[in-house]
């Protein structure tokens, strides 16, 4: 769990915070929320089509 | 393969397709093709390890 | 936290945050705004992974 | 090996598979053996150059 | 040390060499030179900043 | 300098080197531009290396 926080952190971070400002914008918090629901997601399509051919 | 090597892959995998597929802001929901992106990038990259692995085997056959 | 890790993650912010902030060729003297993107990236990092932690605990408790 | 085969893999999707489809398209077959190719003559040039500044 | 040294040199090269030549040129020089002092400055306004918020 | 860290400063080396030389489409061979790149990306690196550390010795020298 923590290596997917972290890569989560690094690619929201980079994808939601392009400009780094005096505090977390409300547009930057939920582009954030988002990032991390689409993150996981894609973590679970990526784990389940792999998993599907090494069986 | 254990189970350790397994997860470390996916780890590696979804930050390469991910990358590679959501290039836009994320959205509430992913569009269909970045969807399909992320499915066809894992598979096409197994594809792409298995088919270097046999020209190599190719080529040693054939020395 | 231990010192070990606190200088690892001094290197990775000072990579990530050069790689964000620091765009064109190094000068004499940081521009005014370089600098403050380097304060700000660190800063923003930091508020970025306490928020989606937070996210994180905030839907297990509804659960 | 396993890491020349690993590095060669990444660059070679990259390069090569830029936008993933059902299957890799014989384009993107030539495109993959050309750059196994060049990565390994990539790989020689670059070792021996190294060498040749150590000795 | 080593690992600043080593993320140091990969940066200025990268922002400094954009076409590798037969030499490293004067005006490259002067670009490394510049860029291992912003390099170290970057290094301590990001490892003050985040002690500050440790504290 | 052991066998192990050359093997692995080669491995860096053709990465960093291959994504600062080769931008174009894999073809049947190397252009000469691309293959002279390669080879002097090394060598740059290396004089980068040695220049960044003399820097630092002649500011300790002179402090």
């Amino acid at each position: 769990a923590q290596q997917l926080m972290n890569n989560m952190n690094e690619r929201c971070f980079k994808a939601c915070v392009t400009k780094p400002g005096d505090s977390l914008s409300s547009s930057e918090q939920t582009c954030l929320t988002r990032c991390m629901d689409r993150y996981m997601e894609a973590f679970n399509i990526v784990s389940r089509t792999y998993v599907s051919r090494l069986a | 393969q254990t189970q350790a090597k397994i997860h470390s892959s996916v780890h590696n995998f979804t930050t390469m397709c991910w990358d590679k597929c959501i290039t836009s802001t994320p959205s509430t929901r992913f569009s269909r093709s970045e969807e399909s992106c992320l499915v066809s990038c894992v598979d096409r990259f197994l594809d792409t390890s298995i088919f270097l692995v046999k020209q190599i085997q190719e080529r040693r056959g054939s020395q």
